[in-house]
């Protein structure tokens, strides 16, 4: 994947030097990442880039900046692949920040000026930042069932102790030697892992557990989706019941329309929602237990309201639930009921029932 | 009325009692008492309102008697909060049996009646500033005058302040040959000398601004200071002209009724009115239901009623303009050029229009960058009839009308609803017979919405003028910029697409600049829509 | 002067002809134009100011006659923007021959002259009403009254504005017998009529707490309002008094010094001045260096000088008090009880002070809770000389001093240098015989520091009084509140101990049940500092 | 330890119980936690708790919400010993939060209110939460030649791949089976733990890579602290050249103010710092990768000077040079200088020369 990146890096560079041969302005291509151009695909139950571009030509004061910043990050990862080395982005941004002679302009300004060129980047090419050689941030935690190879490493999920394997930002390399589990349980929160993890669920309920720690980093995501379609393991996903919550949910099985060009590799369009839901606080009678949601806890869950994977019956009553109630609860006010509540009662009855969110 | 209201009878006074005590009280004695009502609330406010005063009353006589102004003031410090304020001008002078009444009495003057535009109105000016002496020092004022005659009036003067009449205290008139027309009085006051906003030298500024045809020398506590000539022309010379119906009230027009020279209603109609013809006069009468022939001297309280409806109702003409003496635009332009320093320069007159029946004319000025400090709000600078208005300025009609034009719009930075911010004067001049002051200390003009309608709307035009010019400013930068930015990059793109391809940098870097040449010559500024919402993207890890 | 400055000497206007345009102005003719200085300034203020300057004048009259004043207004729409107003008292009346002076001239009263405590001053109230009411009706003003001499007079009266002198319209003294004393006062005028802040009953609804011992009548287009008399006793009357020498300027000391009828300058000051004795005086004579038996009126300028300084130097008594006239806690409290329905009040009347030589006398109150709204702003009701102020209130003295006192101490909400927040109505009377306003339509007092300090120490020692009701308040709210805080925490505590120890659960609430009892008979104050810093604490993870 | 806990805890009860059959206003003595207590002694280096303690007793209307909460936590933790169970300091908020009868008041209204109570429990009975069975919760990652046995699993720390062994938030039970390694070094960020996993320096260098993932947790710090005590392995400490890495090297270092009654067992004395210093940035001339320190980040560095463990010239030299400068650095800033600089030249230089601050 990376050597295939590599070239496309450099048939982008012949091009331009190309126009610029012929005394044209050089541009590049950018789909576009609004709302305008990303759709869902009912098909496949994922967000994708549709078909609309811009071009960005060099000789635009509007554009020239950013031109030159990818060419720079261009050039810096075609290296990156020639040496087979990983970075960060912020590591990268520091490398590629210096003074234009005679000014007080930098190439880069700050982190938030390299990290959407990034995207342009892999977005122009249809590739990853992976296979650019660049490294998100790192934070979710697996165990389970499943033995892996990993550079050359047996690493067994089962043995981990109170611990658990940290997963890193790029999972590609993965060798899945046994997979003796029946679905995948993702929680949102480390705390809700480690009490998971207490009490040996994975074990009990022979499952993979993953703690996200918020909202998943495109390595967990990446590796939720590869147990999915290489093992078909169903993927049940366990949020606080606010909007934030449902929406960490939306990105785990749809895509995000930041990251609409990559959905194919981190989306799990069956993935499944096991709570908690709002109507879980009416059923276990938690209503003393809830927040009050905020503005912004409401105006987020009426935007979820119009997503076209939430247009069925039970999501629109869930979310318009949310909404009238102006409540939310957090995973943790299942302890209401009792500290082994979530993982005597709650856990078996949902999927015993299967009761699950679509 | 009621007797079990009544206490102590014994102890209260009767009506006649009552009606012993009371007694008339002059006019001198009134604004003794009530001197802050002219200007004199305190020491710094007092030594600034001589100084307006007298000079003020130097450059009328001087306009009236058609000469360029040249007027010379000297305030010296004698001791502690006390000033020898002295006003020398070289207007026509006034005949010596005049001089005691024109400045030993209160509410004596000439322009009081008339509908015309003149600084002072109200005969306060100069006595007013006579009794502040009077009161605080004690001692007398000289009034020193010729009239190119030959001879000099020397007077010492005060106000008799239980009659309101002038006392003089020395008078001559020496036959001294020299051939001079001007008047110079002097006086000594309390006061005290500050310097800044509302200074007399920030006074003496403004008004070398809208007088630029005068010449002033001020000689101060800090040394001498001269505001040149600007302009050898004087403005046109008002007219005095008659009340216009619309803007009469019932009271007065009893009056006029009353003390009319015509014979009958349709006389005095056509010759005690502006703009009211025998066909108008006609008209009022038959819509008043008065006979035209009545004699204005017998008619009626009822009868003025329906005549004064009837006024209103008619249509009329606008009053004439030709009271007002507007600076018009070059004399605008000049007086900012002489005394600011700035990089661009703009003035505005708008027609004159009507208020309540009385015409007036805004113009309004602007000085924009150079030395003008960059930072805070706009200076503003407020004038009727030529005169610096230099109090109250929150409650001015110019300023309200300054803050409630969107200047963000001409390319100056504003709050909403607030002065603008950035390296400007605005200067507003309000010129009518009858200016609308909120209080009789004359400083701010009242927010009729007539009035402010005129003064947006010339400030509005004031606006483009400044915006052309900062728009064409800002596009000689732009170009500027563009040529640079793209001369910045092109190192940077040549050296990454060199290092990637392999071809040679020096040479993409030629073309490029080649490219940059061709491209910067003219502006190219529709390729600034071609990335759609690019910036609106998100970027999550 | 400078001839090569004169242009078109032909048709500038030389000063003979100046001269000849010059004439006197009439009081009444300034006031006409400058309406707005008396109050004038709008149909909706007009209605307001007739309405004050009739009663005050009618409140006036009652007091000087000791008698208990009952008043009636009437405020009768007439069309459009035309009300006819009427105001009647059952004060001493006013002789016939004496009517038309003092209604039909502007600038004549009884009180201008006098230094003593009194609501008009300066003779343009009423007269000032009916120049208004002639100028936007043309109609006479009709005044009835009697002074229980068994006649009664009519007039109908304006001002005739050129020479400000009455006109008489018409006249009669009826024979009717009937003993009544009183003056009925009734005109037409343009003017608006609103509800609220600012309006015609807010300023009856203000007098009537301020001179709760008067009974007012209000019939107006809402219908009949009266506010009943809430105490039959009247502020003691106050004394005419003598200048003060510390509070006189030289100019009123030279006029003082030619028209006395002392003949010796010892006379002079101890007959003329309060507080100049004939120790004072002959020290005052021998700092100036001047002969005590100098006659007065011979006294050159620079004399005058002299003694005006040695005046101010010389050691005096404070000028006498009597002159004021306050209300005294004790009337002070009965108005706001019988107009506003609280659950608390207060006043506090500070000793006389002098400013300026001036004595004045500061003294205010305040209504607690009730009714009063508890959002927003505490109201501020102003009064001088017992006359409710409407306008201009933020740049008012009182407003100021309120702003400033700290009233969280008092147990108010407040922002920095704000007007406290919270359900109260905090009233601040001015009592002086010279009232220092900001300006003449009488609406604002200047912030003098003298007058600052007076009301601010009144303000802090009614502050006081609200802080100690609020105390007491809330430790009777502290003692329930903590009883029941142990109460509902006692049976989760027994709960755990219990099931930690396996004691019986009732037996340790029953037990702990009985120390609350006991602890709560009185307040344990001393245990709130036992833990230190407690809440400071940070807590990781 | 758990079982000593749990006496203490009935112990207090009876006390309680013995003081309200007297008559007596109960009360509970809490060591008082500020400034004004908490000492740093010389001797071993850490920031200790004083003797000053204040009595809180129940009928004063300031305390007796806080002493009816205290007995709440203070009968579930005694639960929780009893059942062996731990349970996240969140979820014992929710299992504790009720209403009060005829009231609108709650036992606990926030977790604000619960968490500092947890310390008072901890202080009064001088033990730490890990023994009250709490858990705080967790983020560290760990890397290196070491074998551990936890909850009967073998996890190898060199047998990862490019993951690693999350560290749990209670690590009192970790038995460890081998330790080959020479020292540990510790990285305040998750990216830095990737980039010296990435090139397997702890292989090459033979320690122990520890990412804290910003302020350690208390697992984290008390695995350091055993790794030091238990096998004299010299802990250095890598942190953005800022006043909060400092601080974070201070925490490691010396504890806390605030679980100063905690610092025997979660503080490590003889901890070195290995950058980035002040003096770094002007010797690698990365004064251009550095960023503009807020108010704040002054304030915060002008406390630092006053820390008795700063008392001694370098570290003074250092945090002056910060405030002077006013210039703050991210460890990515080496970036500046090649991707590879920080593995293969600032740190072998650091360690070789012994480049530490005290």
């Amino acid at each position: 994947m990376s050597k295939e990146t590599q070239k496309k890096l450099i048939n982008l560079a012949h091009k331009i030097v190309n126009e610029i041969n012929h005394g044209v302005d050089p541009y590049l291509e950018i789909p576009i990442r609004s709302l305008t151009n990303v759709k869902w695909n009912e098909k496949d139950g994922l967000l994708r880039l549709g078909e609309k571009k811009s071009k960005r030509y060099f000789f635009n004061v509007a554009y020239a900046r950013k031109f030159m910043q990818t060419l720079l990050i261009a050039d810096f990862c075609k290296d990156l692949i020639e040496e087979n080395i990983h970075t960060s982005i912020r590591d990268m941004y520091y490398n590629l920040k210096r003074t234009l002679p005679d000014t007080k302009e930098n190439t880069f300004e700050t982190q938030d000026e390299s990290n959407p060129i990034i995207v342009d980047l892999e977005t122009n090419l249809d590739t990853l930042r992976e296979n650019l050689h660049l490294l998100a941030d790192r934070k979710g935690i697996v165990a389970g069932n499943v033995k892996i190879k990993d550079r050359g490493d047996l690493i067994d999920w089962s043995k981990l102790g109170s611990g658990g394997w940290s997963i890193p930002s790029v999972v590609e390399d993965i060798k899945f030697v046994k997979v003796n589990a029946k679905f995948v349980l993702v929680i949102e929160k480390n705390a809700g892992f480690e009490r998971l993890h207490e009490d040996k669920f994975w074990q009990k309920y022979n499952c993979i557990l993953i703690g996200t720690g918020g909202q998943p980093a495109r390595g967990t995501r990446r590796l939720i989706r590869r147990l999915n379609q290489e093992f078909k393991l169903p993927v049940y996903v366990l949020t606080d019941n606010d909007a934030y919550g449902v929406y960490i949910y939306s990105v785990i099985k749809s895509g995000s329309m930041a990251l609409a060009h990559a959905s194919e590799q981190l989306g799990t369009p069956s993935a499944k929602f096991i709570g908690l839901t709002p109507s879980d606080v009416k059923k276990y009678g938690l209503e003393k237990f809830t927040i009050k949601a905020t503005d912004r806890d409401i105006k987020r869950a009426k935007e979820l309201l119009n997503y076209p994977w939430f247009q069925n019956k039970e999501w629109q009553r869930e979310i318009k639930l949310m909404i009238k109630t102006k409540r939310k609860a957090e995973i943790e006010a299942l302890s209401a009921r009792g500290l082994k509540f979530i993982t005597e009662t709650y856990l078996p009855e949902k999927l015993k029932k299967k009761e699950f969110l679509p | 009325m009621v007797g079990t209201e009544v206490l102590n009878m014994e102890k209260g006074k009767s009506a006649e009692q009552l009606a012993k005590e009371q007694r008339e009280v002059s006019v001198s004695e009134f604004f003794e008492r009530n001197r802050h009502l002219l200007g004199y609330d305190n020491p710094t406010k007092a030594l600034l309102t001589v100084v307006k005063e007298l000079v003020d009353n130097s450059l009328d006589s001087a306009e009236d008697h058609r000469v360029l102004p040249r007027i010379w003031v000297v305030a010296k410090p004698k001791g502690v909060d006390r000033f020898k304020i002295m006003v020398k001008d070289n207007g026509p002078g006034m005949i010596d049996k005049q001089i005691p009444l024109a400045f030993g009495k209160l509410l004596y003057g000439s322009r009081f009646y008339k509908l015309m535009m003149t600084r002072g109105q109200q005969g306060l000016g100069a006595s007013g500033a006579i009794l502040y002496s009077q009161l605080t020092t004690g001692k007398p004022t000289t009034i020193i005058s010729s009239t190119a005659d030959g001879k000099t009036s020397f007077y010492e003067l005060m106000i008799d302040i239980k009659t309101n009449k002038p006392e003089i205290i020395s008078h001559q008139v020496i036959n001294d040959g020299k051939i001079w027309h001007g008047l110079k009085i002097e006086m000594e006051i309390e006061g005290k000398y500050i310097r800044g906003e509302r200074s007399v030298l920030e006074y003496l500024k403004e008004t070398a601004i809208t007088n630029p045809y005068a010449d002033i020398t001020f000689q101060g506590p800090d040394g001498k200071i001269e505001f040149k000539r600007g302009a050898n022309k004087l403005p046109k010379l008002p007219k005095e002209i008659k009340p216009h119906p619309y803007g009469i009230e019932l009271g007065i027009l009893k009056r006029m009724l009353n003390i009319t020279r015509a014979k009958s209603l349709l006389s005095f109609l056509t010759n005690d009115f502006s703009r009211v013809g025998k066909t108008s006069a006609k008209q009022i009468c038959k819509v008043s239901g008065l006979n035209p022939n009545l004699d204005p001297h017998k008619i009626e309280n009822h009868e003025a009623e329906k005549l004064f409806r009837a006024m209103k109702k008619v249509k009329l003409l606008r009053p004439p303009t030709d009271c007002l003496s507007p600076l018009e635009e070059d004399l605008l332009l000049k007086g900012l050029q002489k005394e600011i320093n700035a990089e661009f320069f703009a003035a505005v007159t708008r027609p004159p229009s009507v208020y309540r029946g009385n015409p007036f004319q805004v113009e309004c000025g602007i000085a924009y960058g150079g030395e003008i400090a960059p930072e805070g709000s706009v200076k503003i600078m407020r004038f009727s009839n030529k005169v610096p208005l230099l109090y109250q300025s929150g409650d001015c009609a110019i300023t309200k009308a300054v803050a409630t034009t969107d200047w963000s719009r001409y390319g100056l930075k504003q709050s909403k609803n607030s002065v603008p911010v950035g390296p400007a004067i605005i200067l507003v001049h309000f010129a009518s017979v009858w200016v609308p002051f909120i209080s009789e200390s004359k400083q701010a003009l009242a927010a009729y919405p007539a009035i402010m309608k005129e003064i947006k709307l010339a400030l509005q035009e004031l606006g483009r003028k400044l915006s052309h010019y900062l728009a064409g400013k800002r596009r000689r930068e732009y170009h500027i910029k563009r040529k640079k930015i793209f001369e910045r990059y092109i190192p940077v793109v040549a050296e990454s697409l060199s290092h990637m391809t392999k071809v040679n940098e020096e040479k993409i870097k030629i073309k490029l600049e080649k490219i940059a040449e061709e491209k910067t010559g003219v502006v190219n500024e529709q390729g600034d829509s071609e990335e759609i919402n690019q910036s609106s993207t998100q970027n999550s890890e």
